[in-house]
């Protein structure tokens, strides 16, 4: 109770405080969100500014939306916290108290996401914060944290994908998997998550970690190679997957590939070379293009919005997924709710409601998003067959 | 086993090939104007963002992209050494720092032009080589042999041009080459320009091999630059062979030890040799 | 015997820059030592001064042997040397010169406790800041004798050649040296300059300093000194009072073989 | 007179919270003091006794380490643990210190083999699970206490107590440097820093206080390290990167390197500009780059050094 309250103060503050009369006709919400958008860790932070950005303008220039009979238009406020954690936490101070903003998407990056967790916990029920980073997972539930939502799905548990794979993996027959990671927080939690699954599953697994930046791999290959395993379970982003799969396939010393993340892409570019390329997939843009017509808009909207001809297939899910539907899902519950300060009742709303825009996503009981997804399995020559998942 | 190490001997050093020529521009660099140009790397980096553009958006035959890229990249750091560079002779500290503010600029440019989602060119030449139960992919052993040759050639002109030969006297003795007629302030500048033209070589080379991203040039510049020191400042084949070694032991150590401490294989290696000849393997007294 | 040097030997590769020189200073006396240039005068006096490690031979200072001791260690025994062309810290003053110069006298002066000095400048208790003052007045004097009072608070990049020179003097003898050694004193300077620095070493000796200078020429060194000895391809070829050695016949043939060259 | 400055500044730094609210502008400001203390303190080994030191993020990220270790598995306070953890850094920099200088490594050699010690640091850090937890770095829950007037023992919470806290380490850290520049050892370090030879004739034993300087300013961002860990609340390897080095280079070099308080402007400078002035993210990394080099090519005593210069002149 005593959180909605002061949360409906601050709402009235925030509504005090936006400048009054003609000039701003509508009502503006804003979305703020910390990501890294330079340096070698801006991949993932990078698609999301950009899909929170589509979002954004689309809704604003459809005329913006309304709730409980009051128009609104969407303002993004991102700043780039450079993956260090002092600026990420000056920055949500900033966006705060300053901006009185009310939704936070990001952190992708786990050292971030620890840096700002305090002061997010402090002001608990203040505001959502709706990021992806692996050490979001451990916090999910816990007290103080309601402000949290997980908008990535999880390997592990009973609507993780993890276990889903590893059984498909066996089906094909594998008896032994080589695991090829970054050195990072995401690489250490998989590990984490996969070593039991492949141990119950009765497959072995061997396990190098490497320095991100790598781009030689021919060492740890060749280590892999040596112990004759069917598999090779690559790290997580297409940055390392372009060198390790075309390194592999190259030398002949892998043909079967197992991938949690990452894309098709690399697959396709060596595909004479690859017997096996499984691939969990949130979204098989290449095939939906063509079946969805709302992911045919996306891509084209994408490609007029950024003006490129080249679409990110391989990172297309971070973009859409993460933000862009995110977004859409957001303002949907605002409107459900019939407000757009009341952070507690939009998450309600938001973990009560299954939104299908480019995926179907809904929230578990946590706080942790679960979304469709594509087990996509490309064999020799580039054939691909897609199997759609929706978890239970 | 033996099988294993011979592999990853001739793969160091084909890595190792790659940090010795942006270790050579390095060393030049390092010799004749007194600056460690850390922004070899970004330049680097332009090299294979450049040669990749030439090869797979403009469609240009390889051997021009990569032309084009050397050129593109000497231009750049012929700017570089006139606007920024010429101000910071023999100011190691300046030259420094001014070399992190090219990284950042550049680096930021590069995102701009082709954000931080990683590129990969077309396999310009696919298939492998069969020797001695070893596999190499062609291009790699390509890569070696164009690199080594460059090498060679620096070697040549620096030993038998009088340009090279003034560089080699200037880097001994300033004083005496300067007596001798070299034109100090034209003989930097050529240094400077080479030695970005050979990271700019370098990266278009790359950009055959990995895929590329706005930062690659940092780890590049900093192997670079252990191998030139390892091997000693001013040494040509030096630091081929710096570069080489630190390949090989990076390689050999991954197979036996942690993965995860590769990078610190060869920082273990270059401390040892600092300490017992700190004007590095090659290096004279200094 | 203040200084002893036993068949002291420097080679560098092939060449023998110094040949089993041997040869005494006793306190309070004034000994030059002179050879044409290359004869190893310099070399000599570094090896001395623990700037250089010597290939065979063992120098005595007071009768404990230094000959592998590091520079700042013999300096801190007392036996300074200056440099032939000076070493200054080019972006300070002369008197921020003789106050860095000081560091030997105030650790004599406070030992451990200087370290209070650090805290504040009276942690360190009366002595020592009575220590700190009369460190300031010695450095005075110094520059006074010196006659570098004009230039006291001038950088030293500001400062004539003659004066480069004699604030190295200065900053030597604010080492408070038993043994001072000076290279080549009076290389590159000007009549007058010289004069200036002969008035000096005048001085220098009725405070009973004990000096060993160095020059390619005899000189004023000749008045000065009360005892020469010659170097030629780094052997002593003759030593005696600055007339003897001077009337050696070895040694002018050393000089005139020079001049033929 | 300049002393009375200086207490005026202070003063007006220790009664700011009274006047300024904003909870953003005292977070910047707690790290702007903390960044200050690294950038002075990494001074006092680069810009005063000429070594190029790239241990100066080590010191600071392993000591944030060592004091919650020393907390969790020693039980001790907060401020034991950063007793201890400033006693390791002094012997790691002692061990370091002595190997690099006892080998007469110079400049660049110092440079390289220090970032080399710094590097292995963090690969032992960033692999070392078990201990680190590594990648995933550690979230610190507990929060020091201090002894506050009136308040008696009260928990660091919020961001006006870890001002004064910064402020004061600030204080101390600048107090400490201005008594060693301006001391006989200062004087030492001059002599190493303009030319060691000479200081070695004039029997300075170079050695001991090229090392002197060294752990002294470690020790200092040792104590920083500590303080930023527990006022972040998190610590990860990312404290020992490369990258943490040259940013302090950079402070240093924008304040200018020629006085104890100048690197502390630029350490402001490079913590506030990015919140006060917007850019998008490419540009700003451009915007960086460009002030950096027309900092160093035109005002090579650094944007404090410089203005003062011009105000002594009148």
């Amino acid at each position: 109770m005593g959180m909605r309250r002061s949360a409906a103060l601050i709402a009235a503050a925030a509504l005090a405080a936006l400048p009054a009369g003609g000039a701003v006709a509508q009502e503006v919400v804003k979305i703020g969100q910390i990501e890294a958008q330079t340096g070698p860790l801006a991949t993932y932070g990078w698609m999301g500014y950009q899909g929170v950005k589509m979002a954004v303008d689309e809704i604003n220039r459809a005329g913006g939306f309304t709730v409980a009979g009051k128009k609104y238009r969407l303002e993004q406020i991102s700043p780039d916290t450079r993956a260090n954690p002092q600026e990420a936490l000056i920055q949500l101070k900033q966006l705060l108290e300053n901006d009185k903003v009310r939704f936070v998407f990001g952190p992708f990056l786990t050292n971030v996401f620890n840096g700002i967790e305090p002061y997010a916990t402090q002001n608990n029920g203040k505001f959502l914060l709706m990021g992806g980073a692996t050490a979001m997972h451990g916090m999910l539930g816990k007290p103080n944290h309601d402000y949290l939502l997980r908008t990535w799905n999880w390997d592990a548990g009973q609507s993780g994908f993890g276990q889903l794979l590893v059984d498909y993996l066996k089906k094909q027959g594998a008896k032994k998997v080589a695991m090829l990671f970054q050195n990072d927080a995401f690489g250490k939690v998989a590990v984490d998550i996969y070593s039991p699954i492949f141990k119950q599953a009765g497959i072995e697994l061997q396990v190098e970690l490497f320095e991100p930046g790598t781009k030689d791999f021919s060492a740890p290959l060749a280590k892999l190679g040596a112990g004759k395993p069917d598999y090779l379970f690559p790290g997580y982003t297409d940055a390392v997957l372009y060198d390790i799969v075309r390194q592999a396939t190259e030398t002949g010393l892998f043909s079967r590939f197992f991938l949690v993340r990452g894309s098709l892409a690399p697959g396709l570019k060596n595909k004479e070379a690859i017997d096996d390329y499984i691939a969990y997939l949130p979204k098989y843009f290449e095939e939906a293009e063509k079946k969805e017509p709302k992911v045919k808009a996306f891509v084209a909207a994408y490609k007029a919005f950024f003006k490129t001809s080249d679409f990110p297939y391989d990172q297309a899910p971070l973009c859409s997924s993460s933000c862009y539907d995110h977004v859409y899902m957001l303002v949907e519950a605002m409107k459900r709710a019939g407000t757009v300060d009341d952070v507690a009742k939009i998450k309600k709303e938001l973990m009560s409601m299954t939104y299908s825009g480019l995926w179907n996503i809904r929230y578990d009981s946590t706080g942790e998003a679960v979304f469709d997804f594509d087990v996509v399995h490309m064999k020799k020559g580039g054939v691909v067959t897609a199997t759609h998942v929706q978890p239970k | 086993m033996a099988q294993l190490i011979l592999g990853q001997l001739l793969n160091g050093a084909i890595v190792g090939t790659l940090y010795g020529i942006i270790a050579l521009g390095v060393s030049l660099t390092f010799g004749i104007t007194g600056i460690v140009n850390f922004a070899l790397g970004v330049f680097m980096m332009l090299g294979a963002y450049a040669a990749w553009y030439l090869t797979d958006t403009l469609h240009a035959p390889y051997p021009l992209a990569v032309a084009g890229a050397v050129a593109l990249v000497a231009a750049a750091g012929w700017i570089a050494d006139q606007l920024l560079f010429r101000f910071t002779r023999n100011d190691l500290v300046n030259g420094l720092l001014v070399s992190i503010g090219l990284i950042a600029a550049l680096e930021g440019t590069a995102l701009l032009a082709w954000t931080s989602t990683p590129k990969e060119m077309h396999h310009i030449l696919p298939g492998v080589f069969f020797a001695l139960g070893l596999v190499v992919p062609k291009m790699k052993l390509t890569v070696f042999a164009i690199l080594l040759v460059a090498i060679a050639l620096t070697q040549l002109a620096l030993t038998r041009t009088w340009m090279g030969r003034a560089a080699y006297a200037y880097a001994q003795n300033a004083e005496a080459a300067q007596l001798m007629g070299v034109h100090t302030g034209r003989l930097q500048t050529g240094v400077m320009v080479y030695s970005t033209a050979l990271a700019g070589f370098g990266g278009a080379l790359y950009a055959s091999l990995y895929s590329l991203e706005p930062t690659l040039g940092s780890l590049y510049v900093l192997k670079a630059v252990e191998a030139a020191i390892l091997a000693g400042i001013g040494s040509i084949a030096g630091a081929l062979v710096g570069g080489i070694i630190l390949g090989v032991t990076e390689g050999v150590g991954s197979i036996y030890l942690p993965l995860a401490f590769r990078d610190a294989y060869g920082l273990i290696f270059l401390v040892a040799v600092l300490l017992f000849k700190p004007s590095g393997l090659f290096g004279g007294r200094r | 015997m203040l200084l002893e040097v036993r068949g002291l030997t420097k080679r560098f590769g092939g060449l023998t820059a110094v040949a089993n020189v041997s040869f005494g200073i006793e306190r309070g006396e004034i000994v030059a030592v002179f050879g044409p240039n290359g004869s190893g005068k310099t070399t000599l006096l570094s090896l001395i001064a623990g700037m250089m490690r010597p290939t065979a031979g063992t120098i005595l200072w007071k009768g404990a042997a230094i000959s592998e001791w590091q520079a700042h260690d013999v300096a801190a025994g007392g036996l300074v040397k200056t440099f032939q062309n000076p070493q200054l810290f080019m972006e300070l003053t002369a008197m921020e010169h003789l106050l860095i110069a000081s560091h030997l006298a105030l650790k004599r002066r406070l030992g451990v406790r200087r370290l209070l000095t650090l805290l504040g400048a009276h942690a360190g208790g009366a002595q020592a800041a009575a220590a700190q003052d009369d460190i300031r007045r010695h450095a005075e004097g110094v520059l006074a004798l010196c006659r570098l009072q004009v230039a006291a608070h001038r950088k030293a990049a500001e400062l004539s050649y003659g004066e480069e020179k004699m604030l190295g003097v200065a900053m030597a003898l604010m080492c408070e040296p038993e043994l001072l050694l000076l290279d080549e004193p009076a290389s590159g300077l000007g009549a007058a300059e010289i004069e200036n620095l002969e008035a000096v070493l005048h001085d220098l000796r009725a405070q009973g300093v004990t000096l060993c200078v160095i020059d390619h020429k005899v000189g004023f060194l000749g008045k000065l000194a009360d005892r020469a000895i010659a170097l030629h391809h780094g052997a002593r070829i003759a030593e005696g009072s600055p007339a003897q050695v001077l009337a050696d016949p070895q040694v002018v043939e050393a000089y005139l073989g020079r001049r033929h060259a | 007179m300049r002393t009375l400055a200086w207490a005026v500044v202070a003063a007006l730094f220790a009664l700011l919270p009274l006047a300024v609210h904003s909870d953003v502008v005292l977070t910047v400001l707690v790290f702007a003091c903390l960044q200050g203390m690294l950038a002075a303190s990494f001074n006092l080994i680069f810009g005063f006794t000429g070594q190029l030191s790239m241990f100066h993020a080590a010191a600071f990220g392993i000591a944030a380490y060592a004091t919650h270790l020393s907390m969790e598995h020693l039980q001790v306070s907060f401020w034991i643990g950063t007793l201890l953890a400033a006693c390791l850094v002094a012997v790691l920099s002692l061990i370091v210190g002595s190997i690099c200088f006892r080998f007469r490594l110079r400049e660049f050699y110092f440079a390289v083999v220090t970032l080399a010690f710094s590097e292995m640091a963090r690969l032992l850090i960033l692999n070392w699970n078990s201990v680190t937890n590594g990648s995933l770095g550690i979230n610190l829950q507990e929060k020091p206490t201090v002894w506050w007037p009136g308040a008696g023992v009260v928990k660091l919470d919020g961001t006006v107590p870890w001002y004064y806290v910064a402020l004061a380490g600030l204080a101390l850290t600048l107090l400490v440097c201005h008594r060693l520049v301006h001391s006989w050892m200062g004087r030492c370090f001059a002599a190493i820093r303009l030319n060691d030879a000479l200081g070695d004739a004039l029997g300075i034993n170079v050695f001991r206080y090229k090392l002197a300087a060294f752990m002294v300013g470690s020790v200092i961002a040792a104590v920083t390290g500590s303080l930023y860990a527990y006022y972040l609340g998190s610590i990860e390897p990312g404290f020992l990167s490369v990258d943490q080095s040259l940013a302090i280079v950079a402070m240093v070099l924008l304040g200018g390197r020629r006085s104890v308080a100048a690197p502390v402007f630029g350490a402001f400078l490079l913590t506030a500009l990015p919140h006060v002035i917007h850019f998008p993210a490419e540009v700003r990394s451009i915007v960086y780059g460009a002030i950096l080099i027309a900092t160093i090519l035109l005002l090579p005593r650094g944007i404090y050094g410089t203005v003062s210069a011009v105000l002594r002149r009148g």
